[in-house]
């Protein structure tokens, strides 16, 4: 992963918002020509909806890739944490603080036992997460065979169903999370840190950088970012489901939102912005294709080559960018 | 021995990896305003030994202590604590950061827990100003340093630790003359403080310029440890070496020795360089002399096609040629020897076989047979005396000037018509330099071109048949070889009227 | 460990089986007995069109939602990421062809599988100016706010396949389910193989209600039966790992003497593990895809296919109409669910359609066939 | 070339340095010995053929990633290429013998092309791989179920099917050979001599340190094309052997990306480039699939497998890496 771009980005990306706004406005364009309108409130309430999911997991992604890692457990946790959270309020409101405290504390718990394989055990970020993510699989399947659990009505109407205009109460949770992330990195030791341990873990190191330490709690606050992400569907869906972090893609997806973000999957170079930007362009498209009610497989190809072509028009801006 | 206890003391320190024997029992101390400067060949485990007193390896045996108090260092991070900053030889920089943020890295200013930029800008433009490096800014990426800016960042980087005793392994290898005076100044102010020094370099003069005592270190065992004022150059190469080294350089070429020319260049630039006219010989060593960022290396890129030229001309053996590519370059028979041994010479985790193979393998199908080549490169690397485990040792794990060594054998195996040198023998031992100089002038010799860029002015001076000086992407002028190192200084910032070609 | 509890139902019966393991928490007694109670009813309805029969229906009075034609009907589909749901889906298609003018529009939104976009899905359908919803839910739980939130916008929901958790919609369309099929499948194995012989049962993953429902019912007939299960395992639908797993009961145990599963995408992956280790193959149970009745023929094996008809496709939309004329529609809409067997296999094999088709589609006289189901 | 102490430099010091094959090995033996305990008889010749014949196409897999992987890459398109290789087949042969070979070559043009894809919009459109074959994933799973309406169509041919399915009988010693080991022994071995040959060794440095690769004269971009059309000829000769095996479905290739990785990782090949040998990815992916053969023997019930394999993974890997790290 260390080699996959030769050539210096530069940090101030969001190049990303670039290709949002084109696809808003040819979405836009093209909904309309069909008869249809892409900004009513009901479209926009879902794509906000759906931006928010993807965007809580994938800014946790944001700072596990920044520090040269991978999180690919995130679906596995997000699913548990719907079902610890929602069999534990079990529909009654009182349950409520501590069921989202129980929920994050399990995810917690999990990102730690990725961050000392990561760190201690020296396994591979990409096959710890996979085998973290196996073995909460396990426990899943093993132990749930369809939704459990009820969610806290007060937590349905608010984080799930609230909203201010056509902006639902969770996509606000994202901007706070995101800020909160953003001034971490660019404010705190921790983010200088973790973006020295993803540039160059030696280098970190030979700073005086506690390479373990960052990297562990980087793992945490992703897994927590999931966690919350679990809390939140558990409050769309009534209940805590099982399969709703796989069924969702999120471990792909998240990666692919952060990359997309202008992020370097090698670590050391990106942001917390970028990555929301990414998460937005994606659930754009979806919403397009929706008015449109395209075909999901022609969708799918669609999208592929979408991503594709979103990255590599950075990796232009880029390669311009450098030579100048 | 001094009266107050020493700085550091080191007892009996020794490592091995992967169960060879690399240390071997070091006692040395350092005391308060001392300069103590440790040499030796590539591989003789200086730099290991600073590794182990500044945290980055843990001994296998010995003890170490600081100011008196024995301490375990668990990691760097312990040794900043106790006191101990270092300049390491290999650049320990994040190219993707800014200049205030590597100079901090690991110790950021805070202000109500949160990283006060404001300071650790200033902080650095301080640091910066006491180096003598003014108009280098504090919140430029690294990654768009050239080398010997990246040098002055590291020495500010180990600076900011405000240390009581400062490592600088080969602090100077990057640097040029100009700039190591301000190095000289800054160690002596350092020693004012009561701040203790360990200087290892190769260059001898330094060491005999700036250090109170001395340490020569052989295959990981102390030989001696002087005081410098007691001691020659003859002296110390001989602990060093284990032998006399008569002259430092070889003879320079005849006149009937050079050929026809070899490599022209007429009115060629590119972003970094203008209207770069140059011919050069078979058979001769031209030197190119300037000061950092003058645009040697950007030379020598455009020449090896890496950041080719854009405008101009170039000829070799009077055909034109276009270098649009590293690769195109191999082939129309130029070499080149890069400056940064680490980003862009070794390929780490390949063994060195594999290394000194590699270009080889990349542009040239075997010509006369796998094995025959394999031979041929073994010969070589042998002949430059390249000391290892193994040709299947992990490059990454021998010296670096042994690695630089390996990087020679890669090109001389091509048989290259032209070879391109940027800072050849940086960080190569008294002894393994001489080897080289003597490669380069058998290389010319042989009928070779050899264009060399060196900042240490005494090799370009021995060195050079003929001297190029650069200034500001152009050539300000050209001097023969008899030349002094005031005349190459004058060109290299401008003082002297451009001479005629 | 960390029971989950209070799933939707609840009240489980744990008989000691053999290797069974215990029964699943979806399993409801009451249910299954209904089930199984309705395997042997008649069906009210034209007979030739199994589509429209409803077995011991309860009539809703539905005129409140009478609304001059054409309509938009609005679909709020799962998924289409298996076969099964494609055949459906283009009977469908083809139903809301068929009914003509009636239908001005039919939207088709694809939640791909996912909950989370199924439920903003909806939501976005009730912006569009629906006159009908039919909703087919990825998972009955977790869709139950979204359906019900459809109830309060007005408009008549359908759903169909999967239930959800609540009343409000105007009818709920399936056919028997899965208690049905689960133990049509088992007592036919469990007849079959003598007594004591070793069972191998293979599930395509946990957790999927209408699957659970099915390995639940062959459970307790297994169980009854004593007969040995000597293995339950989850094959992800994928035929080359069905292969394997089969090989190594067959290198552990010797023989296999029945193979039960609760979906027959890899019936025919299993009937090759037989072949391919040159064993006879035992008494199975598949399901009504063409490929396997095909082998079933061809290689005259001793088998049954239950089915779970995707002719159920059709009703939603032929209920939808019903409820927009104000016409009385059966709610639960119970369809028939027809078990193929050796008497009648000929009929359901139809050579010229692909391996993955499903015989019980009840598209033969809908427009575009075959065409449209090749 | 001095050498400093020749004393340690044996042998064992060499294999045992971190890369080697002998982590996997040590796994590949214990899982031989726990399933030795509870099935002896699956160590008899036939049923060893057919199991190293059946575990073919993950193994071809897992040499394909390979090359992606040591040149610096990713490529988790080879699922879906596998799952469209095997559906086009089918839909291509409609079974009918005649067009066995043609469709055969057909595919090996396919993988190959749709590996030159991935590997130019890596190194030319500098995307990351880990993006350019998600991409390539999701185009590949859409275009085939738009192409094959959902539901797959036509069939496999008996001629077909005979290299995943069928073995060469009664050869003596062995009991039998399945056409699936015949195949996997010939492109091993090809893979063998490819990563000893100039190119092999020239990709191991590209993963390594592509800009000095690149100064030394290499054409890094040319060099990682060519290993992303390695791996999807991998994948190509890996779906006809799987298509073989188990016929056709949307099935046959998926999560197969992961289980390479996971393979080849465990073979001891740095994620990230440059380190590790294509025996030891090979080991690896042989390695997984014993160990799902030891958990059917064993009777791991199905929910509880996954756990189980996320341990032994986590453990072997873990148990690996921590004892070749030192400071
Ligand atoms: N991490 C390592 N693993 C294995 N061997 C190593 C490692 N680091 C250094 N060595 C070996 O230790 C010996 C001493 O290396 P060191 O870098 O200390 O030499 P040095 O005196 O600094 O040489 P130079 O003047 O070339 O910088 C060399 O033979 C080298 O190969
Ligand atoms: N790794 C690299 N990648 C891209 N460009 C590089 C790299 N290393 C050096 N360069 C370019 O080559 C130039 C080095 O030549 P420069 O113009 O600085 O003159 P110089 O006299 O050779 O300076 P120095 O004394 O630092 O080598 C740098 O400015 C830089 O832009
Ligand atoms: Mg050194
Ligand atoms: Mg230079």
């Amino acid at each position: 992963m260390s080699a996959l771009s030769l050539l210096p980005v530069r940090r101030r990306v969001p190049g990303v918002f670039v290709a949002l706004g084109l696809t808003l406005a040819v979405g836009w364009l093209v909904v309309l020509v069909d008869g249809g309108q892409l900004f009513n409130q009901a479209t926009t309430v879902s794509l906000l909806h759906v931006a928010a999911g993807l965007g809580l997991v994938a800014v946790g992604q944001t700072l596990v890739i920044l520090g040269g890692s991978l999180d690919l457990s995130v679906a596995y946790v997000i699913s548990l944490s719907t079902l610890v959270a929602a069999e534990t309020m079990n529909g009654s409101d009182g349950a409520l603080l501590p069921a989202v405290g129980l929920a994050l504390a399990v995810s917690a718990g999990v990102g730690l036992l990725n961050g000392l394989l990561v760190t201690r055990f020296r396994v591979n970020a990409f096959i710890a997460t996979l085998g973290v993510g196996l073995l909460l699989k396990g426990y899943l399947d093993s132990n749930y065979d369809g939704p459990a659990g009820t969610t806290s009505p007060a937590l349905v109407q608010s984080l799930g169903y609230q909203r201010v205009g056509p902006v639902p109460l969770s996509f606000l949770l994202l901007l706070a999370l995101t800020g909160v992330v953003w001034f971490a990195l660019a404010r705190t030791r921790f983010g200088h840190h973790l973006v020295a341990v993803g540039g160059d873990p030696e280098v970190a190191r030979l700073s005086g950088v506690r390479n373990d330490r960052v990297l562990v709690a980087a793992h945490v606050l992703c897994s927590l970012c999931a966690g919350l992400a679990g809390i939140y569907l558990a409050s769309r869906l009534g209940s805590g489901a099982p399969r709703v972090g796989t069924e969702g893609l999120y471990d792909l997806e998240s990666i692919a939102a952060v990359v997309i973000g202008g992020t370097a999957l090698a670590g050391g170079r990106g942001g917390v912005v970028g990555t929301v930007g990414g998460v937005l362009l994606l659930a754009s498209i979806d919403a397009i294709f929706n008015q449109l009610e395209v075909d999901a497989f022609f969708k799918q190809v669609i999208r592929g080559v979408v991503i594709i072509a979103a990255v590599a028009v950075y990796a232009r801006r880029a390669l311009r960018k450098a030579a100048s | 021995m001094p009266d107050p206890p020493p700085l550091l003391t080191l007892r009996g320190i020794g490592k091995s990896f992967l169960g060879v024997r690399v240390l071997d029992g070091i006692d040395l101390d350092v005391a308060p305003g001392e300069v103590h400067a440790v040499v030796g060949e590539n591989g003789a485990g200086k730099s290991t030994l600073m590794k182990i007193v500044s945290g980055g390896y843990a001994p296998d045996t010995g003890s170490i202590e600081v100011a008196g108090a024995r301490r375990v260092l668990r990691g760097p991070r312990d040794a900043q604590r106790a006191g101990i900053g270092i300049i390491h030889q290999e650049f320990n920089l994040l190219p993707e950061r800014t200049v205030a943020e590597n100079v901090h890295l690991g110790h950021e200013p805070v202000r109500h827990g949160l990283v006060d930029r404001r300071a650790m800008r200033e902080h650095t433009r301080s640091l910066l100003a006491a180096i003598g490096e003014t108009d280098l800014a504090a919140d430029t990426r690294v990654g768009r340093l050239g080398v010997a800016q990246q040098q002055v960042v590291e020495i500010a980087k180990a600076l900011a630790l405000d240390a009581r005793l400062l490592i600088m392994d080969e602090p100077t290898a990057a640097l040029a003359d100009h700039e190591v005076e301000l190095l000289y100044g800054l160690v002596r102010r350092l020693q004012q403080r009561g701040i203790g020094v360990l200087y290892v370099s190769h260059r001898l003069t330094e060491v005999f310029d700036l250090s109170d005592r001395i340490t020569v270190l052989k295959d990981g065992r102390l030989v001696t440890t002087v005081d410098t004022a007691d001691t020659s150059t003859d002296d110390l190469v001989r602990h060093m070496v284990g032998r006399e080294l008569s002259s430092y350089y070889p003879d320079r070429a005849a006149p009937d020795d050079l050929g026809p020319v070899r490599l022209t260049v007429r009115g060629a630039g590119n972003r970094k360089l203008r209207a770069v006219d140059l011919d050069l010989r078979a058979g001769e060593v031209l030197g190119i002399g300037g000061l950092q960022g003058s645009g040697r290396s950007a030379l020598a890129r455009a020449l090896f096609g890496v950041s080719p030229f854009t405008t101009g001309d170039v000829t070799l053996d009077g055909r034109p040629v276009r270098l649009r590519s590293p690769r195109a370059a191999v082939r129309a028979g130029i070499a080149y020897v890069t400056e940064d041994r680490k980003g862009e010479g070794i390929v780490p985790r390949q063994s060195v076989l594999d290394n000194a193979l590699l270009a080889g393998r990349a542009v040239f199908p075997a010509r006369s047979g796998h094995a025959a080549r394999t031979r041929r490169v073994r010969d070589l690397l042998a002949a430059v005396e390249v000391r290892a485990a193994g040709d299947d040792q992990e490059i990454r794990f021998l010296s670096g000037g042994n690695q630089q060594k390996v990087v020679l054998a890669r090109w001389l195996a091509l048989d290259p018509r032209v070879l391109l040198f940027d800072e050849p023998t940086r960080g190569i031992d008294v002894g393994a330099k001489s080897a080289i100089h003597d490669l380069v002038r058998r290389l010319a010799r042989d009928g070779a071109a050899v264009l060399m860029i060196s900042s240490d002015l005494p090799e370009l001076l021995g060195m050079s048949d003929r001297i190029v000086v650069m200034r500001d992407g152009r050539i300000a002028g050209e001097l023969p070889a008899d030349a002094t190192e005031e005349d190459v200084v004058a060109l290299a910032v401008g003082h002297a009227p451009e001479a005629d070609r | 460990t960390d029971e989950p509890g209070g799933g939707p139902g609840g009240g489980s019966t744990s008989a000691a089986g053999s290797g069974t393991g215990e029964q699943s928490k979806f399993f409801v007694q009451a249910d299954y007995d209904a089930e199984l109670a309705l395997l042997g009813a008649t069906p009210t309805g034209p007979a030739d069109k199994p589509w429209e029969q409803m077995l011991n229906p309860t009539m809703v009075d539905t005129t409140t939602f009478r609304k001059a034609g054409p309509h938009k009907l609005c679909f709020s589909n799962a998924a289409l990421n298996n076969p099964w749901r494609q055949v459906g889906f283009k009977t469908m298609q083809a139903e809301v062809a068929a009914q003509g003018s009636r239908i001005s529009e039919f939207v088709h939104v694809d939640a791909e599988g996912k909950d989370q976009k199924q439920i903003a899905d909806i939501n976005d359908l009730l912006g569009k100016g629906c006159d009908a919803l039919i909703v087919s839910p990825n998972t009955t739980a977790t869709l139950t706010p979204a359906v019900e939130a459809a109830c309060k916008a007005g408009l008549p929901v359908v759903v169909f396949d999967r239930g959800v958790s609540t009343k409000c919609p105007v009818t709920f369309i399936n056919p028997i389910g899965g208690y049905g099929f689960g133990h049509v499948g088992a007592e036919f194995v469990s007849q079959k193989i003598k007594p004591g012989g070793k069972v191998l049962a293979l599930r395509i993953l946990p957790g999927v209600d209408v699957l659970e429902t099915r390995w639940s019912a062959a459970k307790v007939a297994f169980d009854k039966a004593k007969v040995d299960v000597v293995g339950v395992e989850f094959t992800d639908g994928d035929p080359a790992k069905t292969k394997k797993i089969v090989d190594d009961y067959l290198q552990r145990y010797g023989t296999i003497d029945g193979v039960w599963m609760d979906a027959g995408a890899v019936a025919v992956a299993a009937v090759e593990a037989f072949q391919d280790a040159g064993k006879p193959v035992p008494p199975i149970n598949g399901e009504d895809q063409l490929d396997f009745l095909k082998v079933w023929k061809d290689k005259g094996l001793t088998a049954i296919a239950p089915t779970y008809p995707t002719y159920q496709w059709r009703t939603p939309v032929i209920a939808a109409l019903r409820i927009l004329d104000g016409q009385q529609v059966a709610n639960p809409w119970k369809l028939p669910q027809p078990t193929i067997t050796q008497d009648n296999l000929d009929r359901y094999l139809d050579p010229g359609m692909p391996p993955l088709h499903y015989a019980m589609c009840g598209c033969t006289d809908l427009p575009g066939y075959p065409q449209r189901w090749k | 070339m001095q050498l400093v102490q020749r004393r340690p430099s044996s042998p064992r010091r060499v294999r045992l340095r971190p890369g080697g094959v002998l982590p996997i090995l040590a796994l590949l033996a214990v899982l031989l010995v726990l399933v030795g305990i509870r099935q002896p008889d699956f160590l008899d010749p036939p049923s060893l053929m057919s199991f190293l014949g059946r575990s073919a196409p993950v193994i071809l897999l897992a040499a394909g990633q390979y090359f992606v992987i040591v040149s610096g890459e990713f490529d988790l398109s080879v699922g879906s290429l596998v799952t469209a290789q095997v559906v086009v087949a089918a839909r291509l042969i409609d079974s009918d013998p005649a067009r066995t070979w043609p469709v055969v070559l057909l595919l090996l043009v396919f993988g190959a092309l749709v590996g030159l894809v991935n590997g130019l919009v890596t190194t030319r459109l500098r995307v990351p791989s880990f993006i350019t074959t998600l991409g390539m994933f999701l185009i590949l799973v859409g275009a085939v179920y738009l192409w094959s309406d959902g539901a797959p169509k036509g069939g496999l041919s008996e001629e077909f099917r005979r290299f995943g399915r069928r073995a060469i009988e009664d050869v003596p010693l062995l009991g039998r050979m399945p056409y699936a080991l015949l195949v996997l022994v010939v492109v091993a071995a090809l893979a063998v001599l490819l990563m000893r040959s100039d190119f092999g060794r020239t990709l191991l440095a590209v993963g390594d340190n592509p800009r000095t690769a690149q100064l030394s004269g290499v054409r890094v971009w040319r060099t990682r094309t060519v290993a992303f059309v390695l791996s999807g000829l991998a994948a190509a000769v890996a779906a006809i052997l799987l298509g073989g095996y188990s016929g056709v479905s949307f099935q046959a290739g998926a999560g197969l990306e992961f289980g390479a990785i996971t393979a080849v990782v465990l073979g001891g090949v740095a994620l990230g480039g440059g380190r590790g040998s294509v025996v030891g990815a090979m080991l690896g992916a042989l390695s997984l699939e014993l160990l799902f053969a030891l958990m059917n023997f064993y009777g791991v019930s199905g929910a509880l497998r996954s756990t189980v394999q996320g341990a032994i993974i986590l453990l072997a890997v873990a148990v690996s890496a921590t004892r070749s790290s030192s400071r």
